[in-house]
């Protein structure tokens, strides 16, 4: 499951280059689900009034 | 404006993502970038008396031969410096024990090596090779790439009439249209034979860099993609 | 609409937009020069050689284009503040140095050409690295005008008022100075120099520039289309989210060979595989509004603006999207990487995003200058905008086949060594490429020749309207 | 890695700028058709082409992974991503109506 790291020098990011895209996905995971949280907030603001609407 | 009004058309709920993508993407790059800045330092003498292999490897490689093998483990073609040995986990790695003589010598102390690269470097940019040559794949594309220049088989042949490699590139930099291979050929650019020397010298250094295998199958004239299958 | 009266800042802004138009000029005259060399080497050979025209040729394309972006912003910034720009005389002054430095530095180029290797080389001549050369003092001396310009962007927009594209205006563009200086140092160690040399050029161009242009993009639709302003701020901010979020990190794909770690294959493929989404996405948005203001009776107020706007979301689509993808994948750009396909792509790229939205945004300050209610396409614009997009799209395609041409023949079958290079420059192929670049580059400044007279004229030969005459007397 | 990067013999160098080159003009055409209409600028019959070219765009995509040699996790991912695109235009146009119709039913323009 676990791969060794084959580069020259390894380091944390090549250890979480675990077979292949599994970096990437971890780093677009990062990015994109806070943005349902921000969502959510968002939400909860609007149905509460206190914004001004833009 | 009464009834209920959608997140997705709140102009705000957009402003905080698109802050909160560029941020995290920025912050992301400073990580990765710093990580990649400690993996990209250059290498000390010290490391390759250790045989620890550097993504850039000291300048002292000049007094070692170079070449450019694949290796099963890395699954790509790597520099090999002063001769190859078998890794412990299988495939091959550099030995750092050949040496081979360059300009007559092959005991550069990295002080020196380093001074020569120096100026070679500086060469490079005051002659402006970018605007012709690629390096590392990089520039504009009228003359050949130099990333493996020192290891290019066209200096292999040449060799033997200047008494060594480094003695034939250096006198090519210094008056390149007297060696004109080809229709399309270097202007001179006025290099002195000291600056012929340190950019012979950088060449040397840049093809022990670590390219993750570009470019590949260099070397291989005949038939390189496919004579591998 | 502020009627013939122009503000200050305006009439800067034609300053710079003068200046740009002549270093476009001189940027397909010395592309000319690079054209002409590929097919006969003994071209000017030692008086103006390739590296100085092709240096000369990318130059002037970059300084041209901030140029017309520093024109294009001192142009929408009173409109959008609704106030003066706040330090106008600085800003005058400053015009004045930057385009001293810039004629200094080229006469460096074309009469200095190269130097010793040394320090003061890099200092007094040329820094010898591509897109940025330079020379340190007037790196310095372009911080020093930069720092006036973002001056006056905040100073303004702080006193007047705070409309969505000028905040995204002014973190872009602080954005945009910053990475500059990233460009601005020096290190024998080639690998870390282009790391830090891909952060000026690629998150100026795939990044910074991107941003900076859906906001003027925006703006642009306000003024011809009279588009809602919710909804392009709205969308403004998508598209900085999908643009920074790919772009960021995408670039990855310029650090697979440079001796940088092996984990930015991945980070690379998949970050710069999404670089073309949010072009899909401007495509929708565009598609949609002219779908929905086609039959509602609205005109365009500037038909040739809006024009080279189409051409923009085109080019920028086809150059940087599908010429982009065709070899950004690390298993396909290991045999790309250093051809012509980054020329090929470049090309279209370079034009499709920037230069055609540049000259969109000229057109707009024709029509201001000239107090016009409605700009129309005349028949010289016609033949600007045909001959230009066409030949940039002939060249990319004839950039194409020699970069096939020299994948399958130098790195395919021989290797990548320079006897495999020159077999490759030699091909039939490759040469009848680089004969129809040439000839499309012509077609390009026949175009361009069109495009200046057009400038210059257009508002002049306006059809006249009632309403209109009165003003368009005055500006005769 | 050994997996991540295979030899390509340069015959299939060709396909590779083709298919890749198709993979964005068909995901292009699957976005333009189905906005257009949504727009109701063409028939409805024209969303055949729509969902057509997403279908064409998924076998490229597939055919893109064989020549590139990736390994089958990565295939699998490539088509996951495919499935995802299928729903971009989606959210675009349903952003895009949302705004306009909560925008442009207010008195217009500042």
């Amino acid at each position: 499951m676990i791969e060794p790291c084959h580069d020259v020098v390894c380091s944390f990011w090549s250890y979480l280059n675990q077979g292949p895209m599994t970096l990437t996905i971890i780093l677009h995971t990062l990015i994109v689900l806070p943005m349902i949280w921000i969502y959510f907030d968002e939400k909860k603001r609007l149905e509460r009034g206190d914004l001004p609407n833009e | 404006m009464e009834e209920k009004v959608s997140v997705w058309t709140s102009n705000r709920f957009w402003r905080r993502s698109a802050t909160w993508v560029t941020g995290v993407a920025s912050v992301l790059l400073i990580f990765l970038t710093f990580d990649s800045m400690a993996q990209m330092k250059m290498g000390s003498a010290k490391d390759i008396e250790k045989k620890i292999d550097r993504r850039i490897p000291s300048p002292v490689v000049i007094n070692y031969t170079i070449d450019y093998k694949l290796d099963p483990y890395r699954g790509h073609e790597i520099p090999i410096i002063g001769g190859e040995m078998r890794r412990p986990e299988g495939g091959i790695k550099s030995a750092y024990e050949k040496k081979e003589k360059f300009f007559g010598r092959d005991d550069y102390s990295e002080k020196e090596a380093r001074e020569l690269i120096h100026k070679g470097k500086l060469t490079i940019q005051a002659k402006n090779c970018m605007d012709c040559h690629t390096l590392l794949g990089n520039g504009a594309y009228y003359a050949p790439d130099l990333t493996k220049a020192w290891l290019d088989p066209t200096w292999e042949t040449l060799a033997p009439a200047y008494n060594g490699k480094e003695y034939a590139i250096a006198a090519f930099l210094q008056d390149p249209p007297k060696m004109a291979m080809h229709e399309r050929k270097m202007p001179n650019l006025g290099i002195t034979k000291e600056e012929a020397k340190a950019v012979v010298a950088y060449l040397k250094f840049m093809s022990a860099i670590d390219t993750n295998g570009f470019p590949r199958n260099f070397g291989k004239i005949k038939g390189a993609v496919d004579a591998r299958k | 609409m502020q009627g013939s009266k122009l503000y200050q800042s305006q009439e800067l802004a034609i300053k710079y937009f003068t200046v740009a138009i002549i270093l476009f000029g001189a940027q397909l005259l010395f592309g000319l020069v690079a054209a002409i060399q590929f097919l006969y080497p003994n071209f000017l050979f030692n008086t103006l050689d390739f590296s100085i025209a092709r240096m000369l040729h990318i130059n002037a394309l970059v300084v041209w284009l901030l140029y017309a972006m520093i024109g294009a912003v001192y142009w929408l910034l009173p409109d959008e503040a609704g106030i003066e720009v706040v330090g106008i005389k600085l800003a005058n002054i400053a015009f004045y140095i930057l385009t001293a430095a810039v004629a200094i530095v080229v006469l460096v180029y074309l009469f200095v050409q190269i130097g010793p290797g040394k320090e003061s080389t890099i200092w007094f001549i040329t820094e010898g690295r591509e897109y940025i050369e330079a020379p340190r003092w007037a790196d310095i001396g372009i911080v020093a005008v930069v720092l006036v310009f973002l001056y006056n962007v905040y100073a303004t927009v702080m006193k007047g008022r705070h409309t969505g594209i000028l905040v995204v205006l002014m973190a872009d563009l602080i954005a945009l100075a910053g990475l500059y200086l990233a460009g601005m140092f020096y290190t024998d160690n080639i690998a870390v120099d282009q790391y830090w040399w891909w952060w000026v050029v690629h998150l100026w161009v795939e990044a910074t520039w991107e941003v900076y242009v859906a906001a003027v993009g925006g703006y642009i639709l306000i003024k011809t289309l009279n588009a809602n302003r919710k909804v392009v701020e709205m969308w403004l901010w998508i598209e900085v989210a999908m643009m920074f979020g790919s772009g960021i990190l995408g670039l990855g794909h310029h650090y697979f060979w440079i001796g940088t770690p092996e984990y930015w294959w991945e980070i690379g493929a998949l970050f710069s595989a999404l670089e073309p989404v949010p072009l899909v996405g401007l495509f929708v948005h565009v598609l949609y509004d002219w779908g929905k203001e086609r039959g509602k009776g609205n005109e365009i107020k500037n038909t040739p603006a809006f024009a080279w706007l189409t051409v923009e979301t085109f080019g920028n689509f086809l150059g940087a999207g599908v010429w982009g993808f065709m070899h950004t994948l690390p298993q396909i750009n290991l045999y790309t990487h250093g051809t012509q396909w980054p020329a090929a792509h470049g090309h279209l790229a370079f034009f499709g995003a920037y230069v055609a939205i540049m000259i969109s945004a000229m057109y707009l300050a024709v029509q201001g200058k000239a107090g016009l209610e409605r700009l129309r396409m005349t028949k010289a614009g016609w033949w600007a905008i045909s001959l230009i997009s066409v030949g940039v799209l002939l060249m990319t395609v004839s950039l194409t086949v020699a970069a096939y041409t020299q994948t399958m023949v130098e790195r395919g079958m021989h290797g990548a060594t320079w006897e495999g290079y020159f077999i490759a420059q030699a091909n039939r192929w490759f040469v009848q490429g680089m004969g129809w670049r040439l000839a499309a580059g012509l077609a390009v400044i026949v175009g361009y020749g069109f495009l200046v007279y057009d400038l210059l004229t257009c508002a002049k030969k306006q059809p006249v309207e009632e309403g209109e005459k009165e003003v368009a007397a005055a500006a005769a | 890695m050994e997996y991540y990067i295979q030899d390509i013999p340069s015959s299939d160098f060709l396909s590779i700028f083709v298919v890749s080159a198709l993979i964005i003009l068909f995901g292009m055409a699957y976005a333009g058709f189905f906005t257009l209409v949504k727009l109701k600028l063409l028939k409805r019959f024209y969303m055949l082409f729509a969902y057509g070219s997403w279908l064409v765009l998924v076998g490229l995509m597939y055919y893109l992974g064989e020549l590139l040699r990736v390994e089958p996790y990565t295939q699998k991912v490539l088509i996951g991503a495919m499935v995802g695109y299928l729903i971009f235009p989606h959210i675009v146009y349903f952003l895009l109506d949302r705004v306009h119709n909560r925008f442009e039913r207010e008195p217009t323009k500042p």
